[in-house]
C-alpha cells in the first residue's frame, strides 16, 4: 500500500546495482582486448591510451577520496612518486612484485602518517596541507641524490612483461588488467558498509556521527586506499617513461589527479576512467591548438567546475532521464 | 545461480594466477619497432622538440623563434631540392613521459628528424625510443651522459658539459685562479654537471674550498655567495641556466663578493642583463656563439627586428641545428636511415656557434657537434657582454 | 524480553554565550516505557535530545547507560560511542543521502559486526553478511510500507516518504533506546498514523523511546510519562494526563496556544500572562486620520523548492497598527513572513505604501521601507553592535542620518546602547534579539516584520518588549508579528490573521479572536480546503 | 653579528614578497570565504602589464595605476564568473578550489603568449640605492617592499575596518545567511570581495617585480607561497598573512645563511604543515568555518 499520496512520478529508477561489479571490469578488459587485438593504434596513440589507463587506475583510489569521503588533497603526486620509484629501483633487480608491492608499502605509510596528522582540518586548511606535502616531496625528490639520483632521475627501468607481449602494448595489457581489477574493489567499497560509511559522513557528518560511523577514520581509510591506487598507477607511469624523474610526480600531476575525478563526476564508478580520457587524452589531442592548448584545458575545467558541479555523469544522468522520459512518452 | 557464481570465481583465481606467474620485468626498449620510411608528402617534416611551457619556457622561446625564421629562409630560397620544409614543433613541458610519447608522435607523423629537446632527463628518456623507432635526433641538453650511451642515433650539438669544463679549466690556469668554491643549482642542469665538474677540477689538481647547491628560483643567492666570499676562494664557479645568474650577480653585489665568477655558456641569456642591470659584472662565460663572425652579424642584423634588441645565443644554435639537419636531407633525401648515416660524415666550418674558425663535425665516434676549444670567452662588463680579455 | 537497557540523565547544564539552554535537567527513560517531552519553542527540548545523543557536549551534569547491569558513563561521549550501545537518534528534517538508494540508506543503521570493513575487498566470503544486511534494510522497509521503493535514489522520494525511510532505519538498527526529534512534523495525516503505530510497536518491544513533540494530541496517544521545559528548566513532570492538567504548566504553556477541552479561552484571561501591558493595549484606531493600508499583500504564494507551501494568504496593516499571525506549529507563519520579505521565491502581490515589492530582491524592498526581523538570533555575530545596526542602517531607506537612528533606537532599547563597542557574539539571547529589533528599526521602516521575537527571551524581558513595540506603533510604524505567545499578541496587536496548513483560516480584529476562533485555528481536525500536492510544512528551524 | 642582521633584513624582504600574495587570498577568503590559487596569476599580470607601461616610456606611477586597473578589471569579470553559481545553489568548497586551478592555467598560459616567457623585470624608483649593514648591503628596494606590504596591509585593514562596503563584506564573510537577512547584496558583494583582490594582486605584482624576476611560470610558486602565508594567519585575518609571510622569509633567510640551500626550499612546507597540526585555526585566527550558503 503505498502511505502517502504522491504525484505521479516517471517509473522509479529501479536499479539492480550489484551486476555493476563484474560487467564494469568485464567491459574494460574487453575494449582493452579489441585496442590492443583488433585496432593495433600506432605507438604514439597506445602510450597515450597507457597513460590514460595509468591515471584511470590512481584516479580511482582518488575517486574514493573525493567522490565518496568529500576530502579534496592536492599533493597525492606524493604517493604517485612512491610507485614510481619504488618500481624505477626495484623493478629490474626484484621482478615487478616486488617493485609494486614496495611502491604500495612506502604510499600507505605516508598516508597514514599524513592521514592522521592532517585529516582533523578542514577543506582549505587539509588540501593545502596536502599542496604543502607535495612540495615537500619535491624537494627530497631533487635532493636525495643518493637514493632518487636527484633531477636527473632514474633511468633504465623495466616493464611488466605479460603474455609475451613486448613494450608499450604489454604495459597497457598490464595498466588494463590493473584497472579491472581496482574498478572491481572500488564497487565491492561502494556497497561495503566501509563505503556507505565514507558517502554518509561526507554529506552529513551529524548523521554518520549519529550511525555510529567514526568519521575521521573513514577519511583516513580513503587516503589510504588512494595511495593504494596512485602508487601503482605511478608504477605504470615510470615504464612509460623508462625510469621515474621529479618533473613527472610534480604539482601538475597531483592537480590532474584532482581534475580527473571531478571532471568525471566524482562518486560515480565510471568517473575515474571518463575524466581520464579528458584529462590525459583530450591535451594530447588538442596539440593542434599549439599555444592555446593549456588556456583551452584551463577554461574547460573552470567551467565545468562552476556549471557543472556534477560532471559528465551529470550530463549522463540528464541523457538518461531524457531518454526515459521519451519511453514514458 | 549458485553453480554459475562458482565457476566465474575460479576462472578468476585462475587467470589470476596465471597472471603472477607469467608476468617478469623485460627491459629492452619500450617501444613499437617501426622503421617506415618518411612519409612521402609534399613537404619534408622535421620535429621540433621543446619546453614551451614549464621552468625552461623562456630559452625554449627563443629556440622557437630561431626554428621558425630559419625555417622560412629555408624554404624562401627553395627549400631542399625543391620541396619545402615544414616544422612540427611540439610542447614536453620538460616532462620525460611526455618526450618519450613524442618521439612515437613524430615518427607516425613522418617526421625525418627531431631537433630537441632542452632538458638533458627528458633527451635521456627518450634514448630507447628514438633508437627503438630508427629516427635520427639532434639534442641541444648538454650533459655528456646523453652520449655516452652511445645511440647511433642519438647526436648533441655540444659542446657538452665536459667540454665546457675543459675549457674552464685551461683558463683558470691561465689566469692562475688555485681555490674555486664550486655552486650548482639542483636543476638536472647542474645535479648533472656537479661530478664532471669535480673529476675535471680534481684532475688539473684543483680541488674546490666550497662545495655547495642552490634553487633556480631563489629570490636572493646572497647567502651562498657569503659563504663562499668566507670559504677563502680566489674565484666562484656557478654551473646553472640563465636568468640565476643575474641573481648571483646582485648576490654578490649585496655581499660585496669581489671575486670573479666564472660560469657556464647559458650565462649568455640575454635576461641576465636584462634582471640584473648594472650589477651583472664580473662573470666570465664561454659563449657558443661569436658575435664578431661575419656570418653571425648577418644574422643578428637580419634577425634583430624579430627580437627587440640583442638575439638570443639559443636562437643563434637553433639557426645551426636546422641547418645541419637540412644540409644532411640535402645531400641524402628524406629518408631517416641515410639521414643518420650522413650525418656521422658532417663537418661544417661557417656555422655561427663557435669561435672563427671551430668547426662543427660529427664522425662514427664523435656525436658532439662541438668540441670544448671551440668556444670563446666572455665577460659581463657593468650589464654589458664583451670579449673577455685573454682570451 | 530484549535485554534492559535504560538512560539516566542527571542536572544536565549547557549555555551558549550567555543563553543557557538547558539549565540543570534530570531525566530517565527505561526499557519499554515512552517519555514525552514538550515545550515552547526556545524551551530547550532539541538542545536536551542533543545532550543526549552526544551531538552537543553538556557544561554540568552526567548521561549514563545501564545494560542488563553495566552502566556507561557517556557524558562526553561521541554519539558514534552511544549509536554502538543502541542509542539512536532521528533528526528533526529527513536527513538522508540523496544519491544513495532508500535500501542502502537503510542499510546505514544496521549495525555493522566488527571485521565488517573486509566486505569492502568483496572477496566472495563475505556475501553472506551482505546478503544479511540486505534483507534486514527490505523487512524494515516493508514494515514502513515503501517495500517497492527500496531500489529508488532518497532524492527522488517525497519528505513524508523520506522520514519514513528514516523510521525504517531506526527500526533496522535494533535500538535499544531511540530518541525522536519532533518525528511527526510535516507528515500528512496517513503518515503520521503510520509513525505512531511504529512507535508504539517499538515501545512495545521492549525500546525506550523519548518523543520530543509539539503534538500534543499524538505525545497523549504514545506517551507513559512527560517532562514540560520552559526555559531550559523542567516545569513540571510526571503522567500525561496529571502533568498536562498541572494549573502552572496550563498557565504557562498550554494557555497560550490551546485550551482545554470544554473551556473557552475567554476564562483564560483574567490569569494573563506575565505582560504588564502599562500602556492601553490597542490604541484606537480612530487616532490615525489616514486609514490607508500601509502594507497590502494580496494571494501569497510561497514556494520550498517547487512545493507551495503556503497558499492564498491575503494581509493588510495600516499605519501605526499591529497585525499578529498566529496558528500551531508548521502553520507556515515564518514562510509568510519570508516571502513578503523576498527571502523566498512566492508570487502573489505585496504593495508597501502604494509601491509594488513583489519580485524585487530583498535588499531592494528594505530600502523601500519593510523591516524584517529573523526568527534565529542571525546578528552577524563577528561584527560589533554598533556594526550591526550601521548593516541595518545600510539597507534601509537612509531618510535619517545614521546618528538620528540611533538616537531613536538609543531610547527603545538602552540596554544594547552601552555596549554599542562589544562583538554581537557576547551578549545574551534576549540581547541578541533587541540588537535584531534594533536593526530593522535603524534604517527607519514603515512596516517591520517581526518573526516570533520573544523566542528564547526570559519571562522578565517579555513586558519591555511589548513596550517597546506599542512605542513603535505610536510613532506610526505598521507592526506584523509571528508570535506563539497569544498574551502577547493580544497586548500589541489590533487584528489577528491565523493560519493552519499553510492557509488562512481566520481573520479580524483582536477583540473578535475568541475560544471558538482559537479552536477552529489551532484545533480543528480537518485540514482547511486545499488543492495541490501534500502539504510540506515550513522547515522547522529548531530554537 | 652583522652577518645575522642582514640575512634578517634579506628575510624580512623575501618575507614582504610572501606577504602580499597571502594578503590577496587572504582578502577574497574574508570577503567570499573562497580560496584563490590564481591570486599569483593577478600578481604577474600586474607586474608585466607595469614592465610594458614602462617599457612604452612611461613613469613608475603610471606604469602601477595601469596595472592596478587592468589587473581589477580581470578581478571583476572572474569575480562575475565566480558569482553567478552561488546565486542559486549551495556551492562545493572544494569544486571551486579546482574553478580557481583552472583560471590560474589559463591565466599563466594567455600572459605567456601575450607577454612572452621571458623573465622581466621592473626598476622601482629606489633601484640602485643600498642599506649598508656592516660590509654587507641591502638592496634598497627590500625597504620599498617591505613598506609597500606594510601600506597595502594597512589599505585592507582600513578598508575592511572603516568603510561601509567592507563592513559588508565582512557580514558576507562571517556568515551568508546573516547577512542576506540584514539586507546585504550578497552577489554584489562577491564581485566585490574579488576586484578588491585582484587590485591588491596588482599593486603586490608590480612590488615584487622589482626583487623577484616576473615570468608567468612563477604565477603559481607565488601563488602556493602566499597560501603558505596566509594559512599561518588563519586564512581569514590580514594581520595573520603579514606575519605569517615575514616568519617564513626571515626563516629561510636564515636557513639558507646558516644551513644550506636545500633546507632553505623546504622551510615553506615544513613551517605551513607544522603550523596546520599544531594549531589548525593558524596561529592568529580563530578555528571559524565560513560556509558559502
Amino acid at each position: 500500500m503505498t502511505v502517502v499520496a504522491s504525484p505521479p512520478r516517471p517509473a522509479p529508477s529501479v536499479r539492480t546495482t550489484r551486476h555493476w561489479r563484474w560487467t564494469q571490469p568485464a567491459i574494460v578488459l574487453l575494449v582493452g582486448a579489441v585496442v590492443l587485438l583488433v585496432v593495433r593504434p600506432g605507438p604514439f596513440d597506445l602510450r597515450v591510451l597507457t597513460l590514460v589507463a595509468a591515471y584511470a587506475i590512481a584516479a580511482v583510489g582518488f575517486n574514493v577520496l573525493v567522490g565518496f569521503a568529500g576530502v579534496v588533497s592536492i599533493g597525492n603526486s606524493l604517493f604517485l612518486a612512491a610507485g614510481g620509484y619504488a618500481w624505477a629501483i626495484l623493478a629490474v633487480p626484484r621482478g615487478p612484485l616486488v617493485a609494486l608491492l614496495a611502491g604500495v608499502v612506502v604510499a600507505v605509510v605516508i598516508a597514514v602518517l599524513a592521514g592522521l596528522a592532517l585529516l582533523r582540518l578542514r577543506a582549505y586548511y587539509f588540501a593545502v596541507g596536502t599542496l604543502a606535502l607535495g612540495a615537500l616531496g619535491t624537494v627530497v625528490m631533487r635532493n636525495w641524490t643518493s637514493v632518487t639520483n636527484g633531477d636527473a632521475g632514474i633511468t633504465g627501468a623495466g616493464y611488466l612483461k605479460l603474455f609475451g607481449l613486448t613494450g608499450v602494448s604489454s604495459i597497457f595489457a598490464a595498466a588494463v588488467l590493473l584497472l579491472a581489477v581496482f574498478l572491481y574493489l572500488q564497487e565491492a567499497l561502494r556497497t561495503s558498509p566501509l563505503g556507505l560509511a565514507m558517502i554518509v559522513g561526507r554529506f552529513d557528518p551529524p548523521v554518520a556521527d549519529a550511525l555510529g560511523v567514526n568519521v575521521s577514520r573513514t577519511r583516513v581509510a580513503a587516503f589510504v586506499l588512494s595511495a593504494v591506487s596512485a602508487a601503482v598507477g605511478g608504477a605504470l607511469v615510470a615504464q612509460l617513461a623508462g625510469g621515474a624523474f621529479p618533473d613527472q610526480f610534480s604539482t601538475t600531476a597531483a592537480i590532474s589527479l584532482l581534475v580527473i575525478p571531478i571532471i568525471g563526476g566524482r562518486g560515480w564508478r565510471w568517473a575515474p576512467v571518463v575524466g581520464a580520457i579528458v584529462v590525459i587524452a583530450a591535451p594530447e589531442y588538442l596539440r593542434f591548438l599549439d599555444e592555446y592548448r593549456l588556456a583551452v584545458y584551463g577554461v574547460l575545467v573552470t567551467l565545468v567546475a562552476l556549471f557543472l558541479p556534477g560532471g559528465i555523469h551529470q550530463l549522463v544522468r540528464g541523457l538518461v532521464a531524457r531518454v526515459g522520459r521519451r519511453r514514458h512518452g | 545461480m549458485r553453480p554459475l557464481r562458482r565457476t566465474g570465481l575460479a576462472a578468476a583465481v585462475l587467470t589470476a594466477a596465471a597472471v603472477l606467474a607469467a608476468c617478469s620485468t623485460g627491459t629492452d626498449a619500450s617501444t613499437q619497432p617501426t622503421p617506415a620510411a618518411a612519409a612521402p608528402g609534399n613537404a619534408i617534416t622535421i620535429g621540433i622538440d621543446l619546453p614551451l611551457s614549464g621552468p625552461s619556457a623562456a630559452p625554449a622561446e627563443s629556440m622557437r623563434k630561431g626554428f621558425e625564421l630559419t625555417a622560412k629562409e629555408i624554404n624562401d630560397a627553395g627549400g631542399v631540392n625543391g620541396t619545402p620544409i615544414a616544422l612540427d614543433i611540439q610542447d614536453d613541458a620538460g616532462d620525460p613521459t611526455t618526450g618519450v610519447a613524442l618521439v612515437d608522435r613524430f615518427v607516425q607523423n613522418g617526421a625525418v628528424a627531431i631537433a630537441g629537446t632542452y632538458n638533458s632527463p627528458v633527451v635521456l628518456a627518450q634514448s630507447d625510443a628514438v633508437a627503438r623507432a630508427q629516427i635520427p635526433q639532434l639534442a641541444f641538453a648538454i650533459s655528456s651522459a646523453i652520449t655516452k650511451k652511445n645511440n647511433p642515433w642519438v647526436f648533441q650539438t655540444g659542446p657538452t658539459d665536459l667540454g665546457q669544463i675543459d675549457g674552464i679549466v685551461a683558463r683558470l690556469k691561465s689566469q692562475g685562479l688555485t681555490k674555486p668554491a664550486l655552486l650548482t643549482d639542483t636543476t638536472a642542469f647542474g645535479a648533472g654537471a656537479k661530478p664532471v665538474l669535480e673529476q675535471g677540477l680534481a684532475a688539473a689538481g684543483l680541488t674546490p674550498v666550497l662545495s655547495d647547491t642552490f634553487a633556480v628560483d631563489a629570490t636572493d643567492l646572497s647567502a651562498v655567495l657569503l659563504k663562499a666570499k668566507q670559504s677563502g676562494a680566489d674565484h666562484v664557479i656557478a654551473w646553472t641556466v640563465g636568468p640565476p645568474y643575474a641573481t648571483l650577480a646582485k648576490g654578490a653585489e649585496q655581499v660585496g663578493l669581489g671575486l670573479p665568477i666564472v660560469g657556464t655558456a647559458s650565462a649568455a641569456d640575454p635576461a641576465v642583463a636584462r634582471l640584473a642591470g648594472p650589477a651583472a659584472t664580473n662573470i666570465f662565460f664561454q659563449d657558443a656563439v661569436n658575435r664578431e663572425k661575419p656570418q653571425v652579424k648577418a644574422i643578428v642584423e637580419k634577425w634583430s627586428g624579430e627580437f627587440g634588441g640583442t638575439v638570443p645565443s639559443d636562437a643563434l644554435s637553433a639557426h645551426d641545428i636546422l641547418t645541419v639537419i637540412v644540409d644532411g636531407i640535402r645531400a641524402v633525401g628524406p629518408d631517416r636511415a641515410k639521414l643518420r648515416d650522413h650525418l656521422e660524415t658532417y663537418r661544417n666550418p661557417n656555422l655561427l656557434s663557435g669561435r672563427i674558425g671551430s668547426v662543427w663535425e660529427y664522425s662514427p665516434t664523435n656525436h658532439v657537434g662541438l668540441v670544448g676549444g671551440n668556444l670563446v670567452w666572455k665577460q659581463y662588463d657593468n650589464g654589458t657582454v664583451r670579449l673577455a680579455d685573454g682570451s | 524480553m530484549a535485554d534492559r537497557t535504560t538512560l539516566d540523565a542527571q542536572g544536565l547544564a549547557v549555555a551558549f554565550g550567555a543563553l543557557r539552554a538547558v539549565d540543570g535537567v534530570d531525566l530517565e527513560v527505561a526499557e519499554g516505557q515512552c517519555v514525552g517531552v514538550v515545550g515552547a519553542n526556545g524551551a530547550g527540548k532539541s538542545t536536551l535530545l542533543n545532550l543526549l545523543s552526544g551531538a552537543v557536549r553538556p557544561d554540568a551534569g552526567t548521561v549514563t547507560v545501564v545494560e542488563n547491569g553495566r552502566s556507561h558513563r557517556l557524558d562526553g561521549a561521541p554519539g558514534r560511542a552511544r549509536a554502538r550501545l543502541g542509542i539512536v537518534r532521528m533528526f528533526q528534517t529527513a536527513r538522508l543521502v540523496p544519491d544513495l538508494s532508500a535500501r542502502e540508506n537503510v542499510e546505514l543503521g544496521v549495525p555493522a559486526p566488527r571485521g565488517a570493513w573486509l566486505e569492502a575487498l568483496g572477496l566472495p566470503t563475505s556475501r553472506r553478511r551482505a546478503g544479511a544486511r540486505r534483507r534486514a534494510a527490505e523487512d524494515a522497509l516493508a514494515r514502513v510500507g515503501l517495500a517497492d521503493r527500496a531500489g529508488m535514489r532518497a532524492g527522488e522520494l517525497s519528505l513524508g516518504q523520506q522520514r519514513l525511510v528514516e523510521m525504517a532505519r531506526s527500526l533496522a538498527s535494533g535500538a535499544r533506546i531511540l530518541l525522536l526529534d519532533e518525528p511527526f512534523s510535516g507528515l500528512s495525516r496517513t503518515a503520521r498514523e503510520v509513525v505512531a503505530s511504529l512507535v508504539a510497536n517499538l515501545r512495545d518491544d521492549g525500546v525506550g523511546v523519548l518523543l520530543v513533540e509539539h503534538d500534543l494530541a499524538q505525545v497523549r496517544l504514545l506517551a507513559d510519562r512527560v517532562v514540560v521545559l520552559d526555559a531550559g528548566r523542567v516545569l513540571a513532570a510526571g503522567p500525561v494526563e496529571e502533568t498536562l492538567a498541572d494549573p502552572e504548566v496550563v498557565r504557562r504553556y498550554i494557555g497560550d496556544i490551546e485550551l482545554e477541552i470544554g473551556g473557552g479561552l475567554d476564562d483564560a484571561r483574567p490569569s494573563r500572562p506575565p505582560v504588564a501591558a502599562p500602556t492601553p493595549v490597542s490604541a484606537p484606531p480612530d487616532l490615525h486620520a489616514d486609514r490607508t493600508a500601509v502594507l497590502e499583500v494580496r494571494d501569497l504564494r510561497v514556494f520550498y523548492g517547487a512545493v507551495p507551501a503556503v497558499d492564498r494568504v491575503e494581509l493588510t496593516v495600516a499605519a501605526g497598527d499591529g497585525l499578529g499571525i498566529v496558528g500551531p506549529n508548521g502553520a507556515g507563519k515564518s514562510t509568510v513572513l519570508r516571502g513578503v520579505a523576498g527571502l523566498l521565491t512566492a508570487t502573489g502581490s505585496v504593495r508597501l505604501a502604494g509601491e509594488r515589492l513583489d519580485g524585487t530582491a530583498t535588499p531592494h524592498r528594505f530600502r523601500h521601507g519593510l523591516g524584517f526581523v529573523p526568527q534565529t538570533l542571525t546578528a552577524v555575530v563577528d561584527l560589533s553592535v554598533e556594526e550591526n545596526l550601521r548593516l541595518g542602517w545600510l539597507a534601509g531607506s537612509r531618510a535619517q542620518s545614521f546618528a538620528e537612528a540611533m538616537e531613536r533606537v538609543g531610547d527603545l532599547f538602552g540596554e544594547i546602547a552601552d555596549r554599542r563597542k562589544d562583538p554581537a557574539g557576547a551578549l545574551s539571547g534576549g540581547q541578541r534579539q533587541m540588537l535584531a529589533i534594533a536593526r530593522a528599526l535603524v534604517a527607519g521602516p514603515r512596516v517591520v516584520l517581526l518573526d516570533e521575537p520573544t523566542a528564547g527571551l526570559a519571562p522578565v524581558l517579555v513586558a519591555p518588549f511589548a513596550d517597546a513595540l506599542a512605542r513603535l506603533r505610536a510613532d506610526g510604524v505598521a507592526v506584523v508579528v509571528v508570535e506563539h505567545n497569544l498574551g502577547l499578541v493580544r497586548a500589541t496587536c489590533s487584528t489577528i490573521l491565523g493560519l493552519r496548513a499553510g492557509a488562512p483560516v481566520w481573520s479580524g480584529p483582536t477583540e473578535r479572536f475568541d475560544g471558538a476562533a482559537a479552536h477552529e485555528v489551532f484545533l480543528a481536525a480537518t485540514a482547511p480546503a486545499r488543492t495541490g500536492p501534500s502539504l510540506i510544512e515550513e522547515e522547522h528551524l529548531s530554537s | 653579528m652583522t652577518q645575522a642582521a642582514y640575512f634578517v633584513v634579506i628575510g624580512l624582504g623575501v618575507g614582504s614578497v610572501y606577504a602580499l600574495s597571502g594578503l590577496g587570498i587572504v582578502t577574497l577568503f574574508a570577503g567570499s570565504g573562497l580560496a584563490n590559487f590564481a591570486q599569483g596569476d593577478f600578481m604577474v599580470l600586474g607586474a608585466l602589464v607595469a614592465v610594458n607601461v614602462v617599457g612604452a616610456g612611461f613613469g613608475y606611477l603610471p606604469a602601477l595605476a595601469t596595472a592596478v586597473v587592468v589587473v581589477a578589471a580581470a578581478g571583476l569579470v572572474l569575480g562575475g564568473l565566480f558569482t553567478l553559481p552561488m546565486r542559486h545553489r549551495r556551492v562545493d568548497v572544494d569544486v571551486v578550489i579546482i574553478g580557481t586551478l583552472g583560471v590560474a592555467t589559463t591565466m599563466t598560459t594567455l600572459s605567456g603568449i601575450w607577454f612572452g616567457r621571458q623573465p622581466q623585470r621592473l626598476d622601482s624608483p629606489l633601484a640602485g640605492a643600498f642599506i649598508p649593514i656592516g660590509d654587507l648591503q641591502v638592496p634598497a628596494h627590500y625597504a620599498l617592499l617591505l613598506a609597500g606590504a606594510a601600506l597595502v596591509f594597512g589599505a585592507v585593514h582600513w578598508f575592511h575596518r572603516h568603510t561601509d562596503v567592507g563592513l559588508q563584506l565582512r557580514a558576507v564573510a562571517s556568515s551568508v545567511p546573516a547577512a542576506r537577512d540584514a539586507g546585504v547584496r550578497v552577489g554584489r558583494m562577491l564581485v566585490v570581495a574579488w576586484t578588491i583582490a585582484a587590485l591588491v594582486g596588482g599593486v603586490a605584482g608590480v612590488l615584487v617585480a622589482s626583487v623577484v624576476p616576473i615570468a608567468p611560470e612563477a604565477a603559481l610558486p607565488l601563488g602556493v607561497n602566499g597560501f603558505a602565508a596566509a594559512i599561518i594567519g588563519g586564512l581569514a585575518s590580514p594581520a595573520g598573512a603579514v606575519v605569517g609571510g615575514l616568519l617564513i622569509g626571515v626563516a629561510e633567510a636564515l636557513a639558507g645563511g646558516y644551513l644550506n640551500d636545500t633546507l632553505r626550499q623546504a622551510v615553506a612546507p615544513v613551517v605551513l604543515l607544522a603550523v596546520l597540526i599544531l594549531r589548525p585555526g593558524g596561529l592568529l585566527g580563530r578555528t571559524r568555518t565560513v560556509r558559502v550558503a
